[in-house]
């Protein structure tokens, strides 16, 4: 376990020492790039400011992930009853889906208004997508000749979905839902930076309009490592979400 | 970084060109231009029209310089911009940003100041009863975090409202939560949107001004680094004439303004635009802008912003104005280029 | 084509238009949050040199970005699948910087990269490589070790293994990478356009915002899926014609 | 047990047939098939590859439509109504990676609606003769091939329907292991008193098993041979050496040859 962390931590060291080296090394100042330290003791003396700005992005993003992984995988699922659906409004999804989320947030600001309603669409909106597409792809590579096993047995469609495609789609699934949790947070911040009663990307946009740089990247490092952290969970998980393989 | 240095390098060959050229013609000459860039604290529009009319009618190649403008956006600020050198000159939306970019260790210096009245202003639906401050008391006032809300707070505290009394949230983006009153009191830029709104026919609305209120403080400064002051005072002259006879152009002609701006981005509205050099040019020319002219750094307005923000705890009281304004280089702009027309 | 393969879809999107134009035209608030399509296909009408622009302008910095990010991510994944100790160490860090909103390090990106095309460009490349590289890694490691050896005992080198067996295994999911890098990379250029620039759909967008012009809002809407329908309609192309074999693994 | 032809036919196929494809790219799998099937009968059918047994046999589980007429327990059927009616055992054991290997077994009850302590309660006493004692918690890839099948088998026989259609369930068992399973699944059968068509291209494997050997032709597939084999049982492996086993096999071999041959060289002329 120490070997295997051993080779990450080597890596972070490396990037750690570029940082270092290279304000030192090319006199840059540190409202440019601020020492690691700096930014780590920032973090620490407005650590109240940043759990609540980091509770308030969770939710958003946790919300909306949940919202849109549910719709997402509904929609997958209702569109591949039906070949018929799927050519239907497969073009009309894929052209929604090709609009940069950044270009709905003006509207998702206005229709639901500068508070959490507006980030968790927009996460939804995202995580909707990712796992829909996913699914879609996952419950179409399935084994037809194990689809053809269950109907001989007389199973409908459902059943077959819920008792063979489903689970066959998994990995596949979950590499979608992967994807999509640090794209959850991103979106969140991204929304919150245009916009927001709360969050890091408020205390983002703030700080950076009033020129507190430090109080910047501490919230972006508190989003990243938070990020990971949670994705690191979810690795952890998959590893038991999908045990067969 | 990299960008920087080059810049610096060809900075410092153009000026010596310049400096050649100087000597042996003894005046500026057209193929040597000093190199500077101007950051905006947002997108292309007619909020900074001076400069894009300077540019365009070549009043900074007369003062020998040529001038990009760099537009801002939503993710980035002039103050670390110009302090790292990638700008020379910025214009800081509000005193505080100027101030607290000090005390961070930015050295950025004012070198003129645009707007004698703050353009911040808050708008209550009439129907509400809303007129003064001191209805604000129970109420939901929406504003922007970035600054303004020190402003607010004052205007409250001068109503003899506790800040517990009235619930501030921040404002971004859109007025919809105003329109659809899920707040009482926003605030507005009266050259943006205040303009939105009514181009939006909403009619019966209240607008309250700080100023009114012994909430009077400037704002949009042009700033330059310490290190630009000291070493290229003539560049930072020049930037300033230029600019100040920009916006004197700008207000006395002000649909060829628009249409200069309007060539310089994408996707504006003419109607609008004008609506907001209207409404900027207003502000330029109130209280001391048209006594002493445009571009004033009014000492007086400056304290008045540290002061506020000193009670706020925002700056902390050893905050030396002095170092952070150089009045000297607007006193030194032709008359003829201060004065509104 | 038959006209069971084109008629559904097109159904389909022609009633949801007509949803959407019925609905743009309830009464709802002060702000209409959804014009009428009609609405919006007449401004898009007006203004289709603007928009076009615009979007020329955005697609190149698009284009490029994405050409960046996928050379380069596809570099790391073979990189990557070839060193295992640079797997090892480097991976995770790609992992943490997709974990950073670089739309925050505004005043970075503009001192780093100027405030030309560069900038943009450097964007749409961070938003783009990470998938291809992840893609590029998986796919050339899919390859079953009983084809490997199987080539390995006609005497094939690293290189004859990885040129006729790695890469023509790992195409397909590569190209599924570039699929979803292609629409990263255009989010790229539009969030990279805030980084001060005056032409270009993302700026559009922001300008729309600060006026609360909700009909122009749309046509960006509308321009940007255009773009974003563009390249995947390309790249499925390529997909379907010359990379046939094989899906996802 | 030999067949019982007083009793009606739990199948009947009459002049089926079945087409790929629309337009001008058609394909007929098979063409004119007739077969009929006694209860408690063994058949084993065999053919050259590509000659649409597979096809014939997902019409008889119901999986495709075809045209002609279909019988099943007297009454007609068309192919999709014999879904849930016949209990279908395709080549692969398609066992399903994430369910344990006694879920996997009574799969077709819970889709029949038993609840699965139901189900697993029936399944129990089954995992000694299928031998599987001591495997019920195991996931599939943690057994050997032969095992994996005997679970597929054991999956078919869970879901108790009166004809079992067994497509090349031992194919991809090596020689040793098939020969057991061979023996193995006679007793059973037996035992359980069913009827089961079964596909190989194993001509011995036909012999040993079948009551009856049914030979199909090249594409498009019909029926060439109908062949009853009239040795005793139970058989032991001796019997493989017998002059009359070797007898038939000769018979039968010449005939699939010559099938196959044509289905050579149908596959030579085509560009």
């Amino acid at each position: 376990m120490i070997a295997r962390a051993s080779y990450p931590l080597l890596g972070l060291l490396i990037i750690a020492a570029i940082w270092e080296g290279s304000i030192r090394f090319f006199d840059i100042p540190p409202f440019v790039l601020p020492p690691l330290g700096q930014i780590a003791e920032r973090i620490w003396t407005g650590r109240s400011e940043m759990i609540a700005g980091l509770s308030a992005t969770l939710y958003e993003a946790g919300t909306g992930y949940v919202i849109g992984v549910a719709i997402g995988l509904l929609l997958a699922i209702a569109v591949s009853l039906s070949s018929l659906a799927e050519r239907s409004v497969m073009p009309l999804f894929i052209a929604i889906n090709s609009v940069p989320i950044v270009a709905y947030v003006p509207v998702s600001f206005v229709a639901f208004g500068l508070g959490a309603a507006s980030k968790i669409a927009m996460v939804a909106l995202t995580v909707g997508f990712t796992v829909f597409l996913s699914a879609v792809q996952g419950l179409k590579s399935v084994d037809p000749s194990a689809v053809n096993l269950l109907r001989s047995f007389g199973a409908g469609q459902m059943r077959i979905i819920w008792m063979f495609s489903l689970p066959a789609a998994m990995p596949i699934i979950v590499s979608g839902l992967r994807v999509s949790i640090v794209r959850a947070m991103i979106v969140a911040i991204v929304a919150e930076m245009l916009g927001a009663y709360d969050g890091l990307g408020r205390i983002i946009y703030e700080a950076t309009q009033q020129v507190d740089f430090l109080r910047t990247w501490a919230a972006i490092a508190v989003a990243s490592l938070a990020s990971l952290v949670i994705y690191g969970v979810f690795v952890w998980c998959d590893r038991r979400l999908v045990w067969w393989k | 970084m990299r960008t920087a240095l080059k810049t610096i390098t060809r900075r410092t060959v153009v000026s010596a060109v310049g400096a050649i050229c100087l000597g042996a013609m003894g005046s500026t000459s057209a193929f040597a231009l000093d190199q500077v860039s101007v950051r905006l604290p947002w997108l292309a529009q007619a909020q900074f029209a001076g400069f894009y009319v300077a540019k365009a009618k070549g009043f900074y190649e007369s003062e020998g310089l040529e001038v990009t403008v760099n537009p801002g956006g939503p993710n980035i600020n002039g103050e670390t911009l110009v302090a790292s050198g990638a700008d020379d000159f910025a214009i800081v939306g509000t005193v505080d940003a100027l101030l607290a970019g000090r005390e961070k260790g930015l050295p950025l210096v004012a070198v003129a100041m645009l707007l004698q009245q703050n353009p911040m202003a808050l708008v209550a639906h009439e129907d509400s009863g809303i007129r003064t401050p001191a209805d604000f008391k129970g109420k939901t006032v929406s504003t922007f975090f970035t600054g303004a809300q020190n402003l607010v707070y004052a205007m409250i505290e001068n109503a003899g409202l506790a800040q517990e009394d009235v619930k501030v949230v921040p404002q971004a983006v859109s007025m919809a939560p105003f329109l659809d009153r899920q707040v009482d009191v926003a605030s507005v830029t009266v050259y943006n949107e205040l303009n939105v709104l009514k181009a939006q026919g909403l009619e019966g609305i209240v607008v309250i001004n700080p100023a009114d209120y012994g909430v009077n403080v400037p704002s949009d400064a042009i700033v330059a680094t310490e290190k630009t002051i000291a070493e290229r005072p003539a560049v930072v002259q020049g930037f300033i004439n230029g600019s100040i006879r920009g916006w004197q152009y700008a207000l006395a002609h002000p649909d060829e303004a628009v249409e200069i701006v309007m060539n310089e981005a994408s996707g504006l509205e003419a109607p609008h635009q004008r609506a907001m050099l209207d409404a900027y040019g207003k502000l330029m020319t109130a209280g001391e802008g048209t006594t002493s002219g445009l571009g004033v750094l009014d000492m007086a307005g400056v304290e008045r912003a540290r002061d506020i923000l000193l009670s706020r705890g925002v700056v902390k009281p050893d905050v030396d104005l002095d170092d952070a304004v150089n009045a000297g280089f607007w006193k030194a702009v032709p008359s003829e280029f201060t004065k509104p027309q | 084509m038959k006209p069971s393969v084109w008629l559904p879809p097109l159904l389909v999107t022609a009633l949801f238009l007509v949803c959407w134009e019925i609905f743009g035209h309830l009464p709802m608030g002060r702000v209409k949050v959804v014009p009428p399509v009609s609405a919006i296909a007449m401004d898009i009408i007006h203004n289709h040199q603007l928009l076009l622009r615009a979007m020329l302008h955005t697609l190149t910095e698009a284009m490029v970005g994405f050409a960046a990010g996928a050379a380069f991510g596809f570099l790391m994944g073979v990189l990557f699948a070839e060193v295992r100790i640079l797997e090892r160490m480097f991976f995770p860090v790609f992992i943490i910087s997709q974990t950073i909103p670089v739309v925050a390090f505004g005043a970075l990106v503009v001192i780093w990269f100027g405030n030309g095309m560069l900038s943009k460009v450097v964007i749409a490349f961070y938003l783009t490589f990470f998938p291809v590289t992840v893609h590029t890694h998986r796919g050339l490691l899919s390859v079953e070790q009983q084809r490997i050896d199987l080539l390995r005992s006609f005497a094939a080198s690293r290189w004859t293994l990885f040129w006729r067996l790695r890469l023509p295994f790992a195409l397909p999911t590569i190209m599924t990478s570039l699929i979803l890098g292609s629409s990263l990379s255009l989010v790229g250029a539009i969030v990279g356009e805030w980084f001060g620039d005056t032409k270009g759909l993302g700026i559009m967008l922001v300008q729309a915002m600060y006026v609360e012009n909700m009909v122009r809002l749309w046509s960006i809407i509308v321009a940007c899926g255009v773009i974003g329908v563009g390249l995947y309609a390309v790249l499925r192309f390529v997909q379907t014609r010359w990379i046939w074999w094989g899906n996802e693994t | 047990m030999a067949s019982r032809p007083s009793d009606r036919p739990i199948i009947e196929l009459s002049n089926v047939s079945k087409t790929f494809g629309d337009g001008q790219r058609t394909v007929v799998a098979i063409e004119n098939v007739n077969l009929d099937i006694q209860p408690g009968e063994f058949v084993t059918l065999i053919g050259p590859s590509g000659c649409g047994k597979s096809t014939l046999f997902n019409i008889v589980a119901g999986l495709l439509d075809a045209e002609g007429s279909i019988r099943f327990g007297g009454k007609p059927h068309n192919g999709c109504d014999l879904l849930g009616k016949v209990a279908f055992m395709p080549q692969k054991d398609l066992l399903l990676p994430w369910r344990r290997v006694i879920d996997n077994a009574i799969l077709p009850l819970q889709v029949e609606g038993m609840s699965r302590r139901q189900a697993r309660a029936m399944a129990d006493e089954l995992f000694g003769e299928f031998g599987l004692a001591g495997f019920e918690n195991h996931y599939p890839h943690q057994l050997s091939g032969g095992m994996r099948q005997r679970v597929a088998l054991m999956r078919t026989f869970l879901f108790k329907r009166d004809l079992m259609l067994l497509d090349e369930p031992f194919g991809a068992l090596d020689a040793l292991t098939r020969m057991m399973m061979q023996r193995w699944l006679l007793d059973i059968w037996q035992r359980h008193n069913r009827t089961i068509l079964f596909i190989t291209h194993d001509v011995d494997e036909a012999i040993f098993l079948g009551d009856r050997v049914v030979v199909m032709t090249a594409r498009p597939g019909s029926i060439k041979i109908n062949r009853k084999i009239d040795l005793g049982r139970p058989r032991g492996a001796e019997i493989t050496t017998s002059r009359e086993f070797l007898e038939i096999k000769k018979e039968l071999l010449a005939a699939v040859e010559e099938e196959s041959m044509k289905s050579f060289r149908i596959a030579q002329q085509v560009p």
